[in-house]
């Protein structure tokens, strides 16, 4: 079992859901966060005041796959994410030793 | 024509009071149109309304007011915009009364001309702001607020002249729709609400639809503010129709009971589709039928008696809950339902005057349904019909020009990240910690120095 | 009894402004409501309100006037329902005056029968609103309709004609309280805030309380909307009392300047006891306040002077900031506090009339303190305790008809998802990235197909 | 002095509902205020506010209304505090009238002296209430309503008899500013703006910058807000410079179309401006430029012509949106730039009227753009700087002692969680699903038991 | 050392909180996410155009726990989160190589 | 690869990203969570009745760091965020078995 960590772009997150629901992976949980990194962020003016907000808005998608579905859920993810600008995120595995689905309490691959 | 002398007080005050409350209906309407965009383009859909205020009411006292209600100059098409230039003429006098002596000041029938003015100034904001619905989230702010000068100047006022200028009011000779073909408009079906819905419509069409549309939904990001739109707007509408009577008067009392019950029928004929066809009844359905009751009233509520408006807004509710299917159907991406609200529920009021009328009303007229024969019907068409007309085409060439001139939309970068970050560097709510909590931000520069380099935005 | 002539222009002014004021309470108080339930309610509290205009709106243009202010038939219970249906011979007439020959349409008093008719209709409507706030989070939409038809035909507009119908004004013989007992209630604390407070105590006893109340702590959601409420209503309030002079005269005068000191300082006692109980003032609070104080100096606007406001406004205040525990001691769910506000403020103001009254305030009485003994008292109590009974019975009567026609209540899973979502297909806000910045809601079908299953949040 | 009679109705008419209109700005700058704020202080910038309409409120009647509007007691200084102590004989009298004989009750001028004391009072009101812009998320809140209470007796009320009390009106001797000066100050841009403008920049110098302060940006948390603040202002704002012709008459008249008209050419020239020095015209611009053009044409509205008030608007605009920059230079934490907006705001349009004066217009005094000479630019400057150095050294004091005897400021800790949560004991909004979906804050006690230990907030 | 990750109904939080501190655990770290899975999402209407929303709001619970806590803290996280409808959720367990308490800069099992 | 999970106070949150930046740490990631520990949450008062809010709002800073970063990372985060009054967070580690960068497919350190 994997968990992968995906920070993307938010306006990528319909085509990254639809990449990864061909391949069969058949649920994800998203959550909203802030990145800093290469891409800068923005300007805002209050009356003449120049702000420089530095982190940008992105959203991490997080995955656990089976071992074997790793790689396909790896490709899908970079493939659909990517728009070739500065910014397109990371994404990241760590090793997850035991899944359960909390309805069922299956483990393993089953609670998938 | 102007006279001089002094003024009712009561009717006065009941002028002055609508003056105000037509003024509300703007910032209304920029809650009612900014709730139901999405929270990226919340703050320049309220700027297009805003900034209406801006433009239209400083043209309004250098020339705006002179060719609607100046003395016709041809054919009741336009008055003359030279004839009160910076309201010349409408101000001055004996102010007040002394030792016997009353005041005496130049009036338009029985209260200043300058509350006149500024009455007809909130009309001519508020349909300038009803177009922009139309474009939501994808319109420059710049070439916005040239549309609007430009759109108010060749299209609003004259056609403000053609209906609401009567012979001898403001001056001796008016507007043909009004002296000539008799068609019956009390507060603006037409001149307002067939107006901007066609003028919308244009525009629309000339930008082009937002990325993604129509299947990407794009849900309101704030229904509360839709509400809080339609309960102002249905407050300051009061000024507008009870208003128009231009007195404190029993016109101005039918019209407000009218205006009240109308917009009530509507918004239970609205939630009735609504739960018929989507299932449930909605809050946006329900703001949505106030607006259309209160559009199809705008017209009417001189000419029918209280059931009639009923009849009047139950049926402008139902009407323009199905009208909204129209953009789907042809594909052309009237963002905020301009068309079906304002453009349809105008043409449902207006013509019904032809049907509901009643001579028991102020304006004293039998429609079809009370024995008047078809006479007032054609003459309602033709109004509808000229005003559509005119304002589409005219807003078409407008926009056309605007767009090959100096271009119309945002970029699709600027549409990703949010109108407002691209056009205005600014974002309507702030409420993360992240910032909230301590200085994420930091000022690179503030307003004690010069110039910056605008460089907002490259989040897509 | 109407009669016809031509309108005082001042009096009609001030009373159309009147009538838009009192109209815009309604949405006030859908803001004041809105804020103060949780996020996944805020759309259907607001609709709870704004349902009540068009429901009510249309009723009283059908009967609702007639049976307030109709003609009594028989006992000074209710006025005559056929009297003025559909408005009947309360508008027409001369409307405009010509060469000499003055205007002549329906009056009541001084102004246009329409005008009184709009004013007393915006009073209808905020009534059936403000029962809504003991029954949040829980109540399905359909039955609230209903419930409001229900219980402003069989309750509200016989009491209104109790209380509001004085012989002679709209029709020769009006109702009981104001001209046999002759308890004094110049803008409605009985027939409006104790009528509605009743009501609403009724209403959520039958309605049982809300899952998790009262362990589970439920947050307002939107604490500015609560103070944006309280401004609204606050504005609105002054139609509502220097209105119901139906005269822009020294009465009003003295009803604005008691309207505005009773308030301020019910505003300060209730934040006072929120420092000395909870050791925190909050805005809550003063919101709180403010209401309580506009409640209280309702009824008594008319009869004390203005120290005397302070005092009737700083108790209601104290007394409404205690009462708020009553809930938690009886273990009933007043979600909103509908009683210890609007039927406690009411019987405070109701009852304070008897020892505070005046005779150098309009309504020329004096009370305990003033040497006038219990002669006052007692009939305000009698009043208080009739409004209350009567409505109470009532209510309860209709909500436990409707439970077991129709049912009140959502299912336990539409009130763990939230009723805005399950009851009218909506959410209030929509601020996350996760949609704004792309399409993560598809369009499944747009308004140009027809009906669809509907299949809103099963997330429970 | 006061004279009894019949009031005019029409005149009453209007001033009841400018009054109501002007109570209606304080809710208004409210959401302006705390708009623009963090989001973890927005319920004490609205509380600070909105205490203002409780504690003034109540100080008005009982002695405010005479240091301001009683008879001089000397040297156009101060009215007599006793004269009309809680309305004493501004009240009574017949308030109807009978069978022939005419009410009679005590009128300043045409209008009930009770709508003249409300109208009024809402001024001292909303005074009181714009000086906490510069005070924003640090100064406790005990301290806060003391220092309005001696602020507003100290200083506002005195200020006000100077400007506002003119000879014979509501007393025979008034101020020395209006009647010995003569300058014109037609609504309050002195009394009001300048006034409430130098005792925020006094208040704010002693309070101490916010934590964090220039370095640290402090983004507006919710604009829509700021633009609602805008709105109602601009709505409420003709009630109170339209109304201060106490009449429905043609001073109202022009008083309405300037305030229209400048202050629709402020925002346009603030938008410049942005335009020009930022590179993006902001949404918090526009809003405020429509308050730098309220301002400055309020004591301007009555002497200058139409487009003469659109100078004063664009004037205005464009300079009070340079001005933000001086807090900047000079490094005091004007919060919300109370001083950029309303101390300069109001010199300019004070100023301006000593140049753009017409004698076209109601207050019929040249300025020396018309041949009038400085005859009356020297009379504006020393009533402005009269006021601005009374009313600073007044609140520097005051804020002094207040700083020694109680301390004005909330701990380091309470700015960095938020002065709601520890001054108010509440959150301004609560959006999150941990909460509103489930039970996540117990009630660990309720208003049926005893007092609690206050112990909020210890984030820091 | 293990992270446990545990993605829950809203509704469920109070249970599960109390349910972590019936068996000692002393903290833990909540926020909000978008499930998407088998539990499909619900409908909304606007002016007759009727949106899918696919995701549903769920909140992800994090808990650092010590090994031999780590079975006790699943049972009772699969336990308290459960209603036995479709969508209660899932956990996972992740290795955790260091905890460290900022305030004290304690590592391991004393810093939690 | 390792990811550095910590959770802090927000305001300590420039300090935090300076003390990173400054050891050549070229990104991170951001979000807002609740946390729930020996610090007590507030109080706060609804006409008269008082709630106790347990959660204290907090934020999570992610950063995904080569090993032989790791030491300093931990450090400059633990000096960084610490006020020294109790509710400061945590710091954890968990291993990484592969990180890429979405917008070239680099992998392993370069993808940082
Ligand atoms: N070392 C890191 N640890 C955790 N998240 C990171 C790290 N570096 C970048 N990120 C996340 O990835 C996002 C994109 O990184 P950035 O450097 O801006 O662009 P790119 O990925 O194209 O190089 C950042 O906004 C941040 O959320
Ligand atoms: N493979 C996965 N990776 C990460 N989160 C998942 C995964 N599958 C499901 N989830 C999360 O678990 C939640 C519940 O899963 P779902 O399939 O809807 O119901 P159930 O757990 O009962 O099968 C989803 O909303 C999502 O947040
Ligand atoms: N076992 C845990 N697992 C995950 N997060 C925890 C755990 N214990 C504490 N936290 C997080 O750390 C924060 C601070 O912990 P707390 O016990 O309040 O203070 P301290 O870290 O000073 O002991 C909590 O608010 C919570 O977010």
């Amino acid at each position: 079992m994997k968990l992968v960590t995906a920070i993307i772009k938010p306006f990528t997150l319909e085509e990254v859901k639809s990449a990864l629901e061909q391949i069969g992976v058949l649920g994800m949980t998203v959550s909203e966060v802030q990145g800093f990194g290469r891409q800068k962020g923005h300007t805002e003016v209050y009356r003449g005041a120049e702000y420089s907000v530095d982190f940008v808005p992105k959203l991490r998608v997080e995955v656990v796959v089976d071992d074997m579905q790793l790689d396909k859920t790896l490709d899908a993810l970079v493939e659909s994410a990517r728009t070739g600008k500065i910014g397109d995120g990371k994404v990241w595995v760590t090793p997850v030793e035991t899944v359960i689905r909390v309805r069922t309490g299956e483990r393993g691959a089953d609670a998938l | 024509m102007v006279d001089t002398g002094s003024p009712n007080t009561g009717n006065t005050a009941w002028m002055l009071a609508s003056s105000a409350l037509v003024l509300l209906m703007t910032p209304g309407l920029a809650f009612f149109y900014g709730g139901v965009v999405r929270s990226k383009s919340v703050l320049n859909m309220m700027m297009m309304s805003l900034s209406a205020m801006g433009v239209v009411g400083v043209l309004w006292v250098l020339y705006g007011y002179s060719l609607a209600f100046g003395n016709d100059i041809g054919f009741g098409l336009v008055g003359n915009p030279a004839e009160h230039a910076g309201l010349e003429g409408l101000f001055g006098g004996t102010y007040l009364a002394s030792e016997g002596a009353p005041a005496s000041i130049p009036l338009v029938g029985t209260i200043p001309a300058t509350v006149y003015v500024a009455f007809q100034a909130m009309f001519a904001i508020i349909t300038v702001a009803l177009v922009s619905g139309a474009v939501a989230d994808r319109m420059r702010f710049a070439p916005w607020l040239v549309f609007a000068a430009v759109w108010a100047t060749v299209v609003y006022f004259p056609v403000a002249h053609w209906v609401f200028s009567f012979n001898g009011v403001s001056a001796p000779i008016g507007g043909w729709i009004a002296n000539d073909l008799k068609a019956i408009d009390f507060a603006g079906g037409t001149a307002v609400h067939i107006n901007a819905g066609a003028a919308g419509l244009a525009l629309c069409l000339v930008l082009g639809r937002r990325r993604g549309w129509p299947r990407e939904a794009m849900r309101p990001h704030n229904l509360p503010f839709v509400m809080l739109g339609a309960g102002l707007l249905w407050f300051g509408w009061f000024g507008f129709n009870a208003g128009s009577a231009v007195a404190a008067d029993g016109v101005a009392g039918i019209a407000f009971i009218n205006t009240t019950v109308a917009t009530a029928a509507a918004m239970l004929s609205w939630l009735l589709v609504e739960r018929v066809r989507d299932g449930r009844p909605t809050s946006l359905g329900a703001a949505s039928g106030v607006v259309a009751g209160l559009v199809a009233i705008t017209p009417s509520c001189s000419s029918v008696s209280p059931v009639g408006a009923i009849a009047v807004g139950a049926i402008a509710g139902g009407v323009c809950a199905l009208a909204v299917s129209i953009k789907f159907r042809c594909r052309f991406d009237d963002s905020l339902d301009v068309v079906a609200v304002h453009l349809i529920g105008g043409l449902v009021g207006t013509l019904l005057i032809g049907f509901l009328a009643t001579s028991a009303a102020p304006a004293g007229v039998k429609g079809l349904f009370y024995g008047g024969g078809v006479n007032q019907l054609w003459r309602q068409a033709v109004a509808a019909g000229a005003v559509l007309a005119y304002s589409f085409v005219g807003a078409l060439i407008i926009a056309l020009l605007l767009k090959y001139a100096i271009g119309l939309r945002v970029g699709d970068d600027s549409e990703l990240t949010g109108i407002d970050e691209t056009e205005h560097a600014e974002v309507g709510y702030e409420l993360s910690t992240i910032y909230t909590g301590s200085g994420n931000s930091r000022v690179t520069q503030d307003a004690s120095s010069g110039k910056i380099p605008a460089q907002a935005g490259q989040e897509g």
